[in-house]
């Protein structure tokens, strides 16, 4: 690698001053500032919404900063494109791996700047070979020629990190780049960070695990809120502390789950399986009962979830509901019996975002609402205006698409239109995923209520205090199976996590 | 993609944008039209030519000889007509006519049957319909201008292709549309003329080039390949002779296979004079052209009414009389050869 | 997929990786295709490929579609499609004559030059309002495709351009050919050979990939999305302008209804070579040889016993043919890739 | 089942956040609409002969078909799918219908028979696009030379005429008293039939879910496979029986009929607003798209302007009436990210104040998908 770590200049690598970004009346980022030093990892954290991602795509150069300052190396810097980031040494390793499926490993790393000869010709061997030697350092067979269609995440994040490395950045940016890793991976890609940082290079980390972020990094910022709240090296900070910083509240006060009488059961799952996904999956709901889904991003909980509902097929095993078998592969049948999904991805799986508020949450409904099989608009607005009344949906009126909504407001206007079906069994899949507090709290509360209304709630979530405060019982997946089923009192942070990333032997 | 919000701004400029390209067009529109019809009075001689397809230099030439007769009586020329022959591109153009109200309209009809209804229609709106070329059926018009009679244009293609092969050996026909009223008249009286009197020479296949260049030149090459120990093409269209020459003229069957039809001395000179085609025959389409606009003429001043046994004048071709079935003929075709091909141009 | 199916370990010997990927390219089996149909069509006539005629238009008659149909494959791979190309066919057909007409003893290498040129600009058009205003090609193009079409036809009216019209040279190029192959088929060898070095071998071609394969990918990769969009227009559009001016040399006659249709070949011929019309996949070889395969079929058909009538039906069949089984093949794929994580796992 | 039972705060929903003028006449339909009544002013005012009921006639017998077919494929466009086939399905038709008047079925029967057929084409290429998971545009693409080939196959170039002249006639024949065609009284049923399925049934309103946001629309329990499957089946059916019309208005069954046309009903329905992009479109505005596509002709064609300046206009129509929607949303968002510049500056020099955070990505302002 040609970089020379001992080369003089000004001391930061990479500085943020107070920067501004906002999407038309939105603003995502109010403040944000951040300092990275060379031959150091830093980590930033926050809450989801909190402006991390808007952050990072503007020092990619994927966003446009509207004010503040951004400086590379002491001098002030305005990237238009990725590709002036990228020249200027930047990295970036996003949360979800952006590859081209129809080409090779190789031509991944290398694309837009691969090795060429005099003539412009590109020089395939030495790109190959490059890409083997890469590999090698990082301790992965990776096959260079196949193509990247059908590879698991964690080899997807091993590509980006190869890129990266390939490009020999200065910076090095990974975005959650363990959310989908296993222990094992999460130990490589560790000592591959470390190794670059040796080399003199500045790394910024985003995670939301603490033991992740105390392990790796040298010095953390919080941020809440779209605003930079503090920088302490990582030594003088507890996980307590950096709890408050970024909710800015006592966290105790956030899940207020109610005990409620706990009923018959209503959903079996019996060894579901899909190839590939997961495997021999077994669960019950009961009514009055909120299960926790525990497990790490790609362990396929969303997967089991879609499958249950009828979105996705699977092989083999069932899904009985209230006694009867339920047909697979149909979400309609699994509506009309009482089943719900909020899913997990709320702009693109819940929403119809160019659609107004109204539309959207009688869509699930629409066949309901139809008099002599017509329906009209009045008809829609009475329905939904029920629902956006009960949910405390602020939006400036029905007809407003759903895309113009905040977060919160949007995510209560897929409960809304999946509460309008009158579930029996309601499945919410990161029910608070990028939401500010308040909504949080108020989702919360509603998930408490409808399980002391009779209702069975499956939750899948990635925030271990959420599953935590909330369930009566906690499954973990781990690699598309189910490793651990946990009741309230034996769910600890340490049993979850465990049972979501150790080992296939140890948890077997 | 695009909001709502946006999406109805936008159509509200888009509105403007193409209102303002329109009123230019309209503009350009009614320009034309004064210019086009501007005959004043003589409206009722208003005649349009409309040919089987634009494009086709048959038609450029009998449509040529058209205008050449309508100034000499007075009257104004117009040539509308579709960019590929086929029959229903023409019915819009008889259609429009018909609205137009032009006084007489000289067509050479690509189906003898489905424009049949539009022209009955135009006919009802007062326009007088003169066939020349390819006919329709006698009674959805009011005259036929017949090029020479079918009779005699089997007869010589027949003779020449007889006299160049020896009387003996595989011919193949390259017609135009398999739906053409005069083609395939010529094509079974030429089988029954062979059949009668040129027993030794087969007749292997009639395929159609749709009056297309390229369409006529594959076709050419795909008959040399399928019938090895083809003799002869007869190609009784302008379009196909000047094709299949030209592909003959390069290939290795040049002076081989022997290619006579119909064709325009301009068009064939070149594969006369390098002995790719020996004879073709042809009437002259200028005078078809001509005689259609006296004809056509003579119909709306109401000299003629298309009875058996009328009689009009035809400006410099003297005097014609109608002959059963509405039909007046123009003449007997005429044969070009290397003798007398530099004689014409046309 | 022209890619390796099964994961080769690094190491495996160059060889037998290339001789793999010869066995298991897409465009082997519709090369295989061609080769039978030829088979079959010599077999019941031998002048079909033992005549020097014969010979001669085997390769002479695909050549000009291939052109369009490389130009085509550019386009497709971006995960666009232009529906134009038969009318700039036609309009620079009809501009190559013009030119001989009106400027007597205009040099051929002009003449050529400006056909590419005015096709090159036209496809600039497309690429432009493609890249630019982010509307789909398939929109834009059917537009472009009616204006060009539209100026062609009211520039040339009724006339036409006539053989005689064209120096004797210059129809040469159409008719005569070097070494027992036609000089029309050599142009468009070269072309293809051309093509395919550049999107194999530079970056740019690469890119054009990329950027099909998924073009938000592409975005954040700092790729140069739209400049290569434009460019894969540009290719496209002067690729139709050079099949315009070889088509008056081969066929002499040009009216406005020259290149009619041809569009639709051309998107046939690159789809049956596995030019996947979801972009990424896909080489200017499998166009070129769907191109090859198409137009021989044509001409095979009638020395088979078939008529010919049934051609378009058999294009049609082939098309729909070679996207099913392209998608058979990508699902079987896919299921394997996924078997293989699991017994990784 | 009440939730949240916190009437205090409730809040007044309104319906629109716009009034009802501005809904009603600030649309893409609305622009069409008043383009199509601009064109028939100007042609009246300065085309002669424009004005007489024989104009109205041809123009309505004329763009019969295009009418019919882009009731169908409006709502095809609306799921973000296309069908070039159906041109190619007229033909089909056409040659049926001749085929089996010939082989001596009663008309009726033959002209059933062939929008049967149509249906069955209709059916394959949902049974391609819905089970095998195509894209609609390569599948068409095949479907266009097939279908076409099918029907020049059975025909070749020789036609089929002579059909039984009551049906001709009627085909022709205009309603009463008016210069309006027969057929036009089976468009309006088709087109209210088409109409209040796309804007007023639960399958309408599935139709625009599916083109807006097909993972959503399949979440909310919509069987996206057979909705379009069934829009691919009426569009066959529709097809076929615009090819029966052909047949009888032409009085030939050719293989070739109704050449080109899938292009021209795609332009008219995507100059009525309709997105490519699927979600968004209304079929007042498809319908006086057609309308004015057909009136331009007509009108241009008695000033005596060839066809071809025609095509030249409706192309450029077409992209302009595109590429203009993305030049205002290209403007807006920049206007919208200057206004952002300006907030930003004045936020982060007053502090961070405002309300409460939003996590509205910029995503939807830049192109969702490209096809």
């Amino acid at each position: 690698m040609a970089f020379d770590a001992d080369t003089p200049g000004p001391p930061h690598a990479l500085e943020l001053k107070r920067v501004v970004k906002s999407f038309g009346p939105v603003v995502a980022l109010r403040s944000g500032s951040l300092t990275l030093d060379r031959g150091s990892i830093h980590a930033l954290i926050g809450e989801n919404g909190a402006g991390k991602s808007t952050l990072v795509k503007i020092i990619a150069g994927l966003y446009r900063r509207d004010a503040g300052d951004l400086l590379l190396e002491g001098e002030s810097v305005d990237f238009t494109s990725t590709a002036q980031s990228k020249a200027a040494g930047i990295a970036v390793i996003y949360q979800e791996p952006t590859l081209f499926p129809d080409l090779s490993v190789t031509e991944n790393i290398f694309m837009g700047r691969q090795p060429t000869n005099r003539f412009g010709r590109i020089d395939r061997k030495a790109m190959r070979t490059e890409a083997v030697e890469i590999f090698g350092r990082l301790g992965v067979a990776l096959d260079p020629d196949r193509v990247t269609e059908g590879l698991s995440i964690a080899d997807q994040q091993i590509i980006e990190i190869a890129k990266a490395i390939s490009l020999d950045a200065r910076v090095l940016i990974m975005d959650e780049p363990t959310a989908a890793l296993s222990g094992v991976e999460v130990e490589r890609l560790f000592a591959v960070a470390r190794s670059l940082r040796d080399e003199g290079r500045a790394l910024l980390f985003i995670s939301h695990r603490f033991d992740e972020v105390f392990a790796l990094c040298d010095t953390v910022t919080v941020m809440r809120d779209g605003s930079y709240v503090e920088t302490t090296p990582i030594a003088e900070t507890t996980v307590d502390e950096l709890v408050r910083q970024m909710v800015g509240r006592d966290v105790t006060e956030m899940f207020p789950k109610q005990p409620a009488a706990i009923g018959d059961v209503v959903l079996q799952v019996e060894g579901l399986t899909r190839t590939g996904v997961f495997r021999d999956i077994s669960f019950t709901l009961r009514r009055g009962e909120i299960v926790g889904l525990a497990g790490l991003v790609g362990a396929g909980r969303s997967e089991v979830a879609r499958a249950v509902f009828g979105v996705d097929t699977y092989e083999s095993g069932r899904v009985v509901l209230d006694g009867a078998v339920l047909r697979k592969g149909d979400p309609r049948a699994a509506t009309a019996r009482g089943i719900a999904l909020v899913p997990e991805d709320r702009r693109k799986q819940g929403l119809v975002l160019d659609d107004g508020v109204a539309r959207n949450i009688t869509l699930t409904i629409r066949s309901k609402l139809a008099r002599w099989g017509l329906i009209w608009n009045r008809l829609e607005n009475e329905a939904a205006r029920v629902w956006a009344s009960r949910l405390e949906v602020k939006t400036a009126a029905l007809d407003a698409e759903a895309g113009t909504l905040s977060g919160g407001n949007q995510q209560k206007v897929v409960l809304g239109k999946w509460l309008a079906t009158e579930p029996i069994v309601l499945i919410v899949d990161e029910p608070t995923r990028g939401i500010d507090v308040g909504t949080k709290a108020e989702v919360h509360r509603l998930l408490s209520e409808l399980a002391q209304q009779g209702i069975a709630i499956l939750m899948i979530s990635s925030e271990l205090p959420e599953v935590l405060g909330m369930a009566d019982r906690v499954l973990v997946m781990r690699e598309g199976r189910l490793t651990a089923e946990l009741p309230r009192a034996e769910a600890t942070p340490e049993a979850v996590m465990f049972a979501a990333t150790a080992p296939a032997e140890a948890a077997a | 993609m695009m909001g709502m919000k946006r999406n109805r701004r936008a159509g509200a400029v888009v509105a403007l944008t193409l209102g303002a390209l329109l009123v230019a067009t309209g503009c350009a529109g009614s320009g034309g039209d004064d210019g086009g019809s501007g005959g004043g009075d003589d409206a009722e001689l208003s005649i349009q030519f409309l040919p089987k397809n634009l494009g086709n230099p048959y038609f450029d030439t009998s449509n040529a000889g058209g205008a050449e007769a309508i100034e000499e009586f007075g009257g104004t020329y117009e040539e509308v007509g579709p960019t590929e022959a086929s029959p229903t591109s023409q019915v819009s153009y008889i259609q429009t006519a018909a609205q137009q109200g032009v006084g007489g309209l000289v067509v050479s009809a690509n189906d003898p049957e489905a424009i049949c209804d539009a022209l009955d229609e135009a006919r009802s709106a007062g326009v007088k319909v003169v066939t020349f070329d390819s006919d329709t059926n006698p009674d959805c018009r009011d005259l036929f201008i017949n090029q020479a009679t079918a009779e005699g244009i089997a007869q010589v293609q027949v003779d020449l292709i007889a006299e160049q092969i020896g009387d003996a050996g595989q011919v193949a026909v390259l017609s135009a549309s398999a739906n053409a009223t005069n083609q395939n008249a010529w094509i079974e009286l030429m089988q029954e003329e062979f059949a009668a009197s040129h027993p030794d020479i087969e007749v292997v296949e009639v395929v159609y080039g749709d009056d297309d260049d390229q369409t006529s030149f594959d076709k050419t090459a795909a008959l040399l390949q399928t019938y090895p120990e083809l003799k002869g093409i007869i190609s009784p269209t302008t379009v196909g002779i000047a094709a299949a020459a030209r592909y003959l003229s390069t290939s290795e069957y040049k002076g081989k296979v022997a290619l006579t039809g119909l064709g325009t001395p301009n068009q064939m000179r070149e594969y006369v004079e390098d002995g790719t085609v020996t004879a073709f025959a042809l009437w002259n389409p200028a005078d078809l052209g001509y005689l259609a606009a006296w004809a056509a003429q003579a119909l709306i001043t109401g000299e003629i009414t298309g009875e058996e046994g009328d009689t009009f004048e035809a400006g410099k071709l003297g005097s014609y009389e109608v002959g059963p079935d509405a039909t007046v003929l123009l003449g007997d075709p005429y044969v070009f050869d290397a003798e007398n091909i530099g004689d014409f141009d046309f | 997929m022209s890619a390796t199916l099964t994961p080769v370990q690094p190491g495996t010997s160059g060889a037998s990786r290339i001789v793999r990927r010869i066995a298991t390219a897409r465009e082997t089996g519709i090369a295989v295709a061609l080769v039978l149909v030829i088979v079959a069509a010599t077999a019941s006539n031998p002048t079909f490929l033992f005549s020097s005629d014969g010979f001669r238009d085997l390769l002479l008659t695909p050549s000009l579609l291939l052109l369009v149909a490389v130009g085509q494959a550019f386009v497709i791979i971006t995960r666009s499609v232009d529906l134009s190309v038969g009318s700039v066919v036609g309009l620079t057909a009809y501009l190559t004559g013009r030119l001989f007409i009106d400027i007597p003893g205009i040099p051929i290498i002009v003449v050529f030059a400006a056909g590419v040129l005015l096709g090159g600009l036209l496809g600039a058009v497309n690429g432009v309002l493609v890249a630019w205003a982010k509307v789909p090609a398939l929109v834009i193009t059917l537009g472009t495709m009616y204006i060009y079409r539209g100026i062609n036809v009211a520039w040339t009216g009724s006339d036409r351009i006539n053989a005689s019209d064209l120096p004797r040279d210059f129809r040469g190029l159409g008719t005569e050919h070097l070494l027992g192959i036609p000089i029309l088929t050599i142009i468009a060898l070269v072309v293809l050979i051309a093509a395919a070095w550049y999107l194999r071998n530079i970056r740019g071609g690469r890119e054009l990939y990329a950027i099909g394969s998924d073009p938000d990918a592409a975005h954040l990769y700092g790729l140069r999305v739209s400049r290569r969009i434009i460019t894969a227009f540009v290719v496209s559009g002067a690729l139709a302008g050079l099949a315009g001016v070889l088509y008056a040399a081969r066929y002499g006659t040009v009216s406005s209804a020259a290149g009619f249709g041809w569009e639709l070949q051309a998107i046939g011929a690159a789809v049956i070579g596995g030019v996947a019309i979801s972009g990424g996949v896909g080489t200017v070889w499998g166009a070129a040889i769907g191109a090859f395969l198409l137009l021989t079929i044509n001409r095979a058909l009638p020395i088979l016993g078939i008529d010919d009538f049934w051609q378009r039906a058999v294009v049609g069949v082939l098309i729909l043919g070679s996207i099913v089984l392209d998608r058979l093949l990508a699902v079987r794929q896919h299921r394997r890739l996924i078997a293989q994580r699991e017994v990784d796992r | 089942m009440t939730v949240v039972t916190d009437a205090a705060t409730a809040r007044v929903y309104q319906a629109h956040a716009r009034p009802a003028w501005r809904r009603l006449l600030l649309t893409r339909e609305t622009a069409i609409i008043a383009l199509l009544i601009v064109v028939i002013v100007v042609a009246l005012a300065s085309v002669r002969n424009f004005d007489s009921p024989l104009t109205v006639t041809y123009l309505l017998r004329d763009i019969a078909p295009i009418l019919l077919i882009a009731l169908p494929m409006t709502l095809i466009i609306i799921t973000e799918e296309i069908d070039l086939s159906v041109a190619s399905i007229v033909g089909l038709s056409s040659v049926m219908t001749g085929i089996l008047t010939q082989a001596g079925l009663p008309f009726p029967l033959a002209a059933a028979l062939a929008v049967v057929v149509g249906a069955v084409a209709g059916a394959f290429n949902g049974f391609l696009v819905t089970v095998v998971g195509l894209p609609s545009l390569a599948v068409t693409i095949g479907t266009l030379a097939l279908f076409r080939g099918i029907a020049v196959g059975l025909l070749g170039t020789t036609a089929i005429t002579g059909f039984p002249e009551e049906w001709t006639d009627l085909a022709k024949a205009n309603i009463p008293g008016t210069p309006v065609p027969m057929i036009m009284i089976v468009f309006v049923i088709l087109a209210v039939v088409f109409a209040v399925l796309l804007h007023f049934t639960p399958f309408g309103r599935s139709l625009y879910a599916i083109g807006l946001n097909k993972e959503a629309a399949h979440f909310s329990g919509i069987d996206v496979g057979r909705a379009k499957f069934t829009l691919f089946v009426l569009s066959g059916a529709v097809s076929g029986f615009a090819g029966v019309y052909f047949t009888l208005l032409y009085s030939n069954a050719r293989g070739d009929n109704a050449m080109g046309m899938e292009l021209q009903v795609i332009a008219a329905v995507l100059l009525g607003g309709v997105s490519i992009f699927g979600g968004r479109g209304a079929l007042h505005g498809v319908i006086a798209g057609v309308l004015l596509i057909g009136t331009l002709g007509s009108a241009l064609r008695l000033a005596g302007i060839t066809s071809d300046i025609i095509n030249v206009i409706t192309g450029v129509l077409l992209v302009l009436s595109v590429v203009s929607a993305s030049l205002l949303a290209w403007l807006h968002q920049r206007r919208s990210a200057a206004v952002g510049r300006r907030r930003g500056r004045r936020s982060a020099e007053g502090g961070a104040a405002g309300d409460e955070t939003h996590n509205h990505a910029s995503t939807s302002h830049q192109g969702r998908k490209q096809r």
